[in-house]
């Protein structure tokens, strides 16, 4: 391509206080292109987003270099001259937000405003910067939320909390499209979402690269995610760039010690299984007929999330379960530890009905059944010192004596990976691979014998993902844990477990050995499967 | 909704009933015998036996609480000792000491509280929110900071003494204002103001900076949320942005907390009706305790409870209408 | 990033480490040292709060003080009070162990009741919650003037004042805390923290402790922080309607509410209870304001 | 006090005085309305004296003369029996209502009968005391309507009969119960809110608690009444204001305020000392007395205070200086030795026998108390109203109790409430032994304020007794009897005054102070006096012209 680029980046270089974010960044994006940004969590790629639209203003970050916007070649639009961004002054910067360089951010869940309604947000910005009728305006949001796929008839005067993570997250989209502006910068706009979803997505940003020429800026941890929709690809480490390159050449055949190590990080759906850990014969858990029902609520219909399901699970054996956003996962690990009650059907453990435990002994018979969330985030109390939350079931359970329990604690946080010197620190404190290994020992101190892990990893960076999972492994190997492994990437998925439900609307449709996968036969396991990005290949 | 409405409605019943207990219990606790007081100072026991009899104190508490339950709906006659009176439902009882049917001596009162609190209102709101937009422009600056201190301060004051300097200022020193004195909004809506700006100013002085500081706290806690970062990022001006979005993140709290001291304010300012001699709600209840005129307490003690109720589910509608994450159940 | 430290500080210590939270501590701290050593300082004046001093009185014109300025002398460092002749000083410092006793009394029972009545209801079941709700907004819709009235002349004068008079403003003012505290714990109880703790055994009581106090810190002590002071301007109320503390016993709501005849011959006997009360209320709201900052560990470094 | 000041005394001429809106500022919220029947005034109070012509009334002139009796209705002030049993009146000729029917004596009576019904309970309690059959009478409304001790032989003339002497009868007949009530207009209880007016003004308008508005009565004339000017068209009356608002609103006087007035608000102690330095202020300030006396009450059946060792070193213990100043200083009260106070006229008797100068003697009252068997000092409970208004309120307890720590006595204080204060000092079951207490007279004279509180056949078991010391003498009560036969006013008098100097050696009461009335008016009013018998304005005779 031979056009002018659009935008031009030197040495671009972002600090806050003490901690350098970014130490010298350059690119030029030309019209129509997709540049990949990737790294791993901290690496320094939002910082560097955000000061494309010199979002760091009046924040206290330091930003240094020069990033130049230059005009639409037509001369039609509204800037004449390349415009620095880091020394534009606040009019020129606010005429250009939106309409030449728009963003989605990280979080969609929290990135439109609650109080107003979603059509009216984008018509807003459409009237902000066409100075357009409200008519005109609410037309044009209509037909932006039409173009992300969704219903703009009833979903144009619903409230953000009335949407889907999905659906917010087109919002956004929806939100820059209606200013089609010359780029886009999207901010892991997929991590939130599961496989389906996410599909979808990608697919839309292709499209309207393709429509409207607009140029994209894409930022991901995930190497898979990036590698079917960008032209080029750079990489960084701890705000330094280790490699760029066409993102087929970058993938294929990597140069840098760390872009493979990120590579190889990715859970792949034929990746080499690891050897089995041996499970013993007696049954540990045995789940018959088992349903929830949410019942009605203030108009909502009530939802079956649990349809049905019967399992059994062996003394050490690791169940992988699988199945996209609402199919009721979360809902069956939370009624195996009895956090949800069963509207109807039976879970035995070591032979004995949960259902009949009330009370004291309820509490008591908790230490053998636990769940690790989540979001480690939330499971952890924020204003409690790490060290507190996973004393604190000890302590429940009756262990008094302050040196015997910092013992217990120090010996749990070494062996889940965590200095003992992080002991005082709070959730926030942390990073979120080690926010997940804290919750993992919260739930491993009680020596429980069966553990559900929801999600445990999907929160986390593809090189954390990789820890955790091996860690694991190992702590299975070495406190003979029954797992329940829940989550929606089933390549992570497979690397953990014995064997895979896949569910699908309550339902357990097909139940697999983890290397079987591939002769799954049901319609939904097989389009999961397809909907999981898949790197190229050389 | 209107379930909701419904359900409220016989809470409020319920608790109303409870109030009405409660002040038929204390008023039997408490030292004092209105029969003696209405009698005056120099009454001899027969005397006394016939009062007490007139004003029906010598029948048990219970039946007196049925009667006054009853003829709130029903309406009741009372004998005077020379007629009979008739006092219509909704009939709250009828004052001895003052020889009138006690919601009358209700609704004379009750407009002098709507008026304060019409004013009122106004003022503190829009003190209190302005101001507080002002302080959270540039937050922990100088302005910031002596707004919350101004604000703070008069808070702080107790209102009886603002209410003095505010009549020491304007009506004697420069005597630029009239001694308030209670002229009917129908009579004459600019002799009605002008008494009023006093009270008035008294009331928001003293309020404004609880609004102030809910105002300034909600918009920097909202400035300091995601969904503003998107609109900078679209190119919203700084000012826009307070004004339009991070000022309705303010705005379900400070309504809330508006409809309750509304609430309150309407069930009786008490200190600001006594310093500038206001006939309203708040004067008629403490005359009333001093006299211990119980059906004039009680109608006083459940119209004001009344007024807190509405308020409270005013408060809670407001809520649920102001933030669209809230349903009302 | 985060310090590295090992131990977390003491609450004290985060506050200490803030200039505010170090300024609100000292002010808060004084007074409650004065008010403590009240005798000490009134011996140090040399005079004591309830010894009449008609000699420096001008009987003739209304009992005012003589001197000009309240009386304020060597002797009587902040002047004397009209038609008595007390020490204001002494009396102030003596009103001082009063108000603070009534305000910190009253708001430890708002609090207590409110902690209290608020978590069970945000932790109980629907019927518990129904019940107690119901009953907050039972005692929010009492008009508490008419209650404290009626109260105070119901316990006979026997009963001490200051007791009572906490005891009235608790009773009558713990609704709004609970409705904050039922609020927040409806919030805290769906986080995922709360479902870990039931998930290792913790019962009820300690998942309250534990894991809901906590949250509810920050609100509740902001919160808490004004109860203080508009307890002591709530005192000062009741003082006005002659319903506070007994003579000769001083507190400042009382000061206060004779002062208001005197404001323009004797302004200084106004000033000085209303600018000890305004010291006051500044000082409480900037503890909360500060505890509120160093209490949310997010807040630390800000 | 005693002295009366006239301020704009140059320019006020009766004749021209009349027109103009007078206003009035009350803290009174006349909830109780204006039944002439419950009323309880001195000397016909007043806002009531100018709707209510009575038999006789106080005589409307400053200074001491203000304190005697005149005829008003009557055309003399009774003519008595040989002992002062039968009272007899003659009505002046003419005198009509404001509703133009002619007042007759058949009215009077009528009014007075009203005032024995128990739904109109309220008034002064000598009526049913003193007239023939008046302690069983029941009032008109029921099923034996006429008391037959009052007779009406024409409709000019009446005829009280009485069951014992009582020279101040002419007194007594200037109280609102003695203003004619016309049966026909009776409405019983509802009859405050509209009372037919007999005397300068009639009712406007009338909000309890907000506003009385009062209009002249086209029907009454100067040439019947002698002892009302009635110079404003129109006196319109605001209700429940303030104390400090009022004191502000008359200092300031600015605009209608000028032409304003009080009738229940004495000058706040601030005002008084601002006047000190602002002549005009202090212009327009009147003093004057409403005979009253504040002192400390004994229950003599009650120990230690059986023992009158113990009641003298109290006497001796007091320091009146402080409690004359926590009143607002000497112009405000004054301190007293005597339980007649000086303003009540003929019957005072100056005397000090327990001389404790102006600030207490301390040493005396020790020895007095070692004497008594209290050589370490002894510990009393002191009852007083805990409203901080009232005349014995909490400021006084506090003095007392500083006074009194100087003589080894230590004053435990109690605070009743004021709904409640009355109720139990007054009744001999629940009285403490000590209490602060005041008595005001119901006219100026000595009977009603030695009888009440020295007579021992006025001792009420349950409730409603003043004599607090419960004291009864035999010989006392017979001296009461001989005085109370004397209908020389003047010889009267001295006679009550030498009871009371005789009652003074016993310590039965510790007097205290008197109050004195300091009253402020707006600058535009004239002819403004306080009366000798009240010790407020006399509105009759204000101008604002
Ligand atoms: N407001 C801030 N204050 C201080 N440090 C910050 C701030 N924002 C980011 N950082 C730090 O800057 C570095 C880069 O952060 P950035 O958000 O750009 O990471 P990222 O690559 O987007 O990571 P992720 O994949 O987790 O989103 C990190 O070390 C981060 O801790
Ligand atoms: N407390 C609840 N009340 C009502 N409906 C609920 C509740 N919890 C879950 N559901 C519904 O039950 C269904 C299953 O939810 P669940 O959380 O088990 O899904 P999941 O498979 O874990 O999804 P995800 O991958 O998004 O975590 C969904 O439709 C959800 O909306
Ligand atoms: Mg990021
Ligand atoms: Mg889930």
């Amino acid at each position: 391509m031979t056009s002018t680029p659009i935008l031009t980046v030197e040495d671009l270089r972002i600090s806050f206080g003490a901690v350098n974010a970014l130490n010298g960044l350059s690119l030029e994006l030309e019209p129509g292109r997709a540049l990949g940004l990737v790294g791993e969590s901290g690496s320094g790629k939002s910082a560097a987003a955000l000061s494309l639209l010199g979002l760091h203003r009046g924040t206290g970050a330091q930003v240094g270099g020069r990033i130049l916007l230059h005009p639409r070649p037509t001369g039609a639009g509204e800037i004449a001259e390349p415009v620095d961004i880091n020394t534009a002054d606040d009019e020129t910067l606010r005429r250009i937000r939106g309409r030449e360089l728009a963003m989605i951010f990280q979080e969609p869940l929290t990135s439109l405003d609650p109080y107003h309604r979603v059509g009216d947000q984008i018509a807003g910005v459409h009237r902000l910067h066409f100075r357009s009728g409200p008519d005109e305006a609410r037309a044009r949001a209509a037909q932006a939320l039409e173009q992300v796929g969704i219903d703009a008839r009833s979903k144009y005067r619903a409230y953000p909390h009335e949407f889907s993570g999905g659906m917010r997250q087109r919002a956004l989209i929806a939100m820059a499209l209606v200013l089609e502006p010359r780029v886009l910068v999207a901010d892991e706009p997929t991590t939130a979402l599961d496989v389906t979803v996410q599909a979808q997505i990608l697919q839309l940003l292709g499209r309207l690269r393709e429509e409207i020429g607009l140029s994209l800026i894409l930022i991901s941890h995930d190497l898979a995610v990036v590698g079917g929709n960008v032209d080029d690809v750079l990489v960084l480490k701890s705000g330094d760039e280790v490699e760029r390159g066409p993102v087929r050449e970058v993938l294929t055949r990597p140069q840098h010690a760390y872009t493979k190590d990120l590579l190889n990080a990715i859970p792949r759906l034929d990746a080499e299984l690891p050897t089995r850990i041996a499970a013993s014969a007696e049954p540990l858990l045995k789940v018959t007929d088992l349903s929830v029902v949410f019942p009605s609520h203030r108009g909502s219909a009530a939802t079956t999330a649990v349809d049905g399901v019967s399992l059994e699970l062996l003394n050490g054996e690791s169940l992988g379960v699988v199945g996209e956003s609402g199919s009721g996962k979360s809902t069956l690990g939370r009624s195996i530890v009895r956090l949800q009650k069963p509207t109807s059907g039976r879970i035995e453990f070591a032979g004995r009905d949960l259902g009949s435990w009330r009370g004291k002994a309820l509490r008591d018979h908790r230490r053998d059944l636990q769940l690790i969330f989540q979001d480690p985030a939330s499971s952890l109390n924020p204003r409690r010192s790490i060290g507190d939350s996973i004393a604190e079931p000890l302590i429940v359970h009756g262990e008094k004596d302050r040196d015997r329990l910092r013992a217990a604690v120090d010996g749990m946080l070494e062996r889940v990976g965590l200095d003992d010197s992080l002991y005082h620190r709070y959730p926030h404190q942390l990073s979120g691979g080690q926010r997940q290994r804290a919750a993992i020992a919260r739930a491993l101190i009680l020596r429980p014998r069966l553990v559900v892990c929801d999600e445990p990893v999907s929160a986390l960076d593809v090189t954390t993902q990789a820890q955790v999972v091996k860690l694991l492994r190992e702590l299975r190997e070495e406190f003979e844990l029954t797992l329940v492994f829940i989550a929606h990437d089933l390549a992570v998925v497979r690397q953990v477990s014995d064997r895979i439900a896949v569910m699908n609307r309550g339902r357990i449709v097909e139940l697999l050995p983890a290397a079987g996968l591939h002769e799954a036969q049901d319609p939904y396991t097989r389009a999961l499967l397809s909907a999981v990005p898949e790197l190229p290949v050389a | 909704m209107t379930a909701f409405l419904v359900r409220r409605l016989l809470a409020a019943a319920a608790v109303l009933l409870i109030v009405a207990a409660v002040v038929y219990g204390l008023f039997y606790l408490m030292p004092g015998d209105p029969a003696s007081l209405a009698c005056g100072k120099r009454c001899d026991a027969a005397e006394l036996a016939q009062v007490r009899q007139t004003m029906g104190l010598n029948r048990p508490v219970y039946e007196q609480f049925w009667t006054f339950i009853s003829s709130i709906f029903a309406g009741h006659a009372y004998d005077n000792g020379v007629g009979t009176v008739w006092c219509s439902a909704p009939c709250l009882g009828y004052s001895f000491q003052s020889d009138e049917p006690v919601t009358q001596l209700l609704t004379q009162a009750l407009p002098v509280d709507v008026s304060l609190v019409a004013g009122a209102a106004v003022l503190w709101l829009s003190l209190g929110i302005g101001f507080g937009l002002f302080a959270a422009m540039r937050p922990n600056g100088l302005r910031d900071k002596a707004t919350t201190f101004v604000g703070l301060a008069f808070g702080s004051v107790p209102i009886f003494i603002l209410a003095l300097l505010l009549l020491l200022l304007f009506c004697v020193w420069w005597q630029v204002l009239p001694f308030p004195t209670f002229v009917p909004f129908t009579q004459n809506v600019g002799q009605w103001a002008e008494n009023l700006l006093l009270p008035w100013f008294a009331i928001a002085l003293t309020f404004a900076g609880n609004y102030l500081r809910l105002t300034r706290a909600g918009v920097l806690e909202a400035l300091g949320q995601d969904h503003i970062r998107t609109l900078r990022a679209y190119g919203y001006t700084e000012r826009r942005i307070v004004a339009r979005h991070a000022v309705r993140g303010a705005l379900p709290t400070v309504a809330t907390i508006a409809a309750m001291d509304i609430g309150g304010v309407l069930a009786g300012a008490v200190f600001t009706e006594s310093m500038f001699g206001l006939p309203g709600l708040g004067k008629l209840m403490v005359d009333s305790a001093s006299t211990i005129d119980l059906p004039v307490i009680t109608g006083v003690t459940l119209l004001a409870s009344f007024l807190i109720i509405v308020a409270n589910t005013v408060a809670d509608l407001l809520y649920a209408v102001l933030d669209p994450r809230v349903r009302i159940s | 990033m985060s310090r590295n430290n090992d131990a977390q500080p003491t609450l004290r210590a985060r506050l200490w480490a803030r200039p505010g939270g170090r300024v609100a501590l000292i002010l808060v701290g004084l007074i409650i040292l004065i008010a403590l050593l009240a005798p000490v300082l009134t011996a140090l004046e040399g005079q004591d709060p309830n010894t009449y001093h008609d000699n420096l009185l001008n009987s003739a014109t209304g009992g005012g003080p003589n001197a000009p300025f309240g009386g304020i002398s060597a002797a009587h460092w902040l002047g004397i009070e009209p038609t008595t002749g007390r020490d204001v000083f002494a009396r102030l410092v003596y009103g001082a162990r009063i108000s603070l006793l009534v305000a910190a009394g009253a708001t430890l029972g708002q609090l207590l009741l409110g902690l209290l009545v608020g978590l069970a209801a945000g932790l109980g079941n629907r019927w518990a919650d129904t019940l107690l709700s119901r009953f907050t907004d039972l005692v929010l819709s009492f008009p508490y003037l008419f209650f404290s009235i009626a109260l105070l002349a119901i316990v006979p004068q026997s009963f001490p004042r200051p007791v009572l008079l906490c005891v009235i403003l608790a009773g009558l003012y713990w609704a709004p805390t609970a409705r904050i505290v039922r609020a927040e714990t409806l919030v805290l109880r769906e986080r995922e923290f709360v479902a870990a703790a039931r998930l290792y055994g913790a019962s009820v009581w300690r998942v309250a402790r534990k894991e809901i106090l906590p949250g509810l810190a920050a609100p509740v002590v902001t919160f808490t922080a004004l109860m203080v002071p508009s307890n002591m301007v709530a005192e000062a109320g009741l003082s006005f309607l002659g319903l506070g503390v007994q003579p000769p016993t001083p507190s400042w709501g009382q000061m206060l509410s004779t002062a208001t005849t005197w404001f323009q011959t004797d302004p200084e006997y106004v000033l000085v209870p209303a600018l000890t009360l305004l010291l006051c209320v500044l000082a409480f709201v900037a503890l909360g304001e500060e505890i509120r900052r160093a209490v949310d560990p997010k807040g630390a470094g800000r | 006090g005693g002295s009366s000041t006239t301020t704009g005394a140059t320019s006020f001429n009766a004749a021209s005085c009349t027109g103009g809106t007078l206003n009035v500022l009350d803290q009174s919220t006349e909830d109780t309305g204006l039944d002439p029947a419950v009323l309880y005034t001195s000397g016909g109070g007043a806002i009531p004296r100018l709707l209510f012509r009575t038999l006789t009334t106080r005589d409307t002139t400053a200074g001491a003369k203000g304190r005697t009796v005149v005829p008003d209705l009557a055309t003399d002030t009774g003519e008595a029996s040989e002992n002062a049993t039968v009272w007899t009146y003659h009505l002046k000729s003419g005198l009509k209502y404001a509703n133009g029917e002619a007042i007759t004596s058949a009215d009077i009576k009528y009014g007075i009968e009203r005032s024995f019904s128990s739904v109109l309970a309220g008034g002064p309690p000598y009526l049913r005391d003193w007239l023939v059959g008046g302690s069983t009478y029941q009032g008109p409304y029921g099923s034996d309507p006429d008391l037959a001790s009052i007779t009406t032989p024409n409709p000019t003339t009446i005829v009280f009969h009485l069951r014992k002497p009582e020279g101040d009868f002419p007194y007594l007949a200037a109280e609102t119960q003695f203003a004619p009530v016309p049966k026909a207009d009776d409405t019983g209880k509802n009859y405050n809110a509209d009372p037919v007016s007999s005397g300068p003004y009639t009712i406007q308008s009338f909000t309890k608690g907000k506003e009385l508005v009062l209009v002249r009565n086209t029907y009454w004339s100067r040439g019947t009444d002698s002892q009302r000017l009635a110079c404003p068209d129109k006196i319109d009356i605001s209700l429940g204001l303030s104390s400090t608002v009022i004191d502000q609103r008359l200092a300031s006087s600015i605009g209608q305020d000028a032409d304003a007035i009080t009738t229940d608000t004495d000058v706040d102690t601030a005002t008084l000392a601002k006047s000190a330095s602002q002549p005009s202020l202090k212009a327009r300030l009147t003093s004057g007395n409403f005979p009253d006396t504040t002192y400390l009450a004994f229950n003599t059946k009650a120990a230690p205070f059986d023992n009158q060792l113990v009641r003298e070193a109290f006497s001796y213990a007091v320091d009146r200086t402080s409690l004359v100043n926590a009143q607002g200083g000497s112009q405000l009260a004054t301190a007293l030795t005597t339980y007649d106070p000086p303003s009540i006229g003929g019957a005072y008797h100056p005397y000090d026998y327990f001389p404790a100068g102006a600030s207490g003697n301390a040493a005396k009252a020790k020895q007095l108390l070692a004497q008594a068997g209290y050589p370490d000092g002894l510990t009393v409970t002191l009852a007083y109203d805990s409203n901080g208004s009232s005349y014995d309120g909490p400021a006084n307890a506090a003095a007392l109790q500083q006074a009194l720590a100087k003589a080894g006595i230590t004053l435990k204080l109690d605070a009743i409430d004021d709904s409640n204060f009355d109720a139990v000092v007054t009744n001999t079951k629940t009285e403490p032994a000590l209490s602060l207490f005041s008595w005001g007279a119901d006219w100026p004279s000595g009977a009603p304020f030695l009888t009440p509180i020295f007579d021992g056949r006025d001792i009420v078991q349950g409730g409603g007794n003043f004599n607090l010391a419960q004291y009864s003498d035999p010989s006392v009560e017979a001296e009461i009897d001989k005085i109370n036969q004397i209908t020389d006013n003047s010889k009267a008098q001295a006679a009550w005054g030498d009871l009371d100097a005789q009652l003074g050696k016993l310590a039965l009461t510790v007097p205290l102070y008197t109050v004195n009335d300091v009253v402020l008016h707006g600058s535009n009013v004239k002819n403004t006096y306080v009366d000798q018998w009240r010790g407020w304005y006399d509105i009759s005779s204000v101008s604002v012209k």
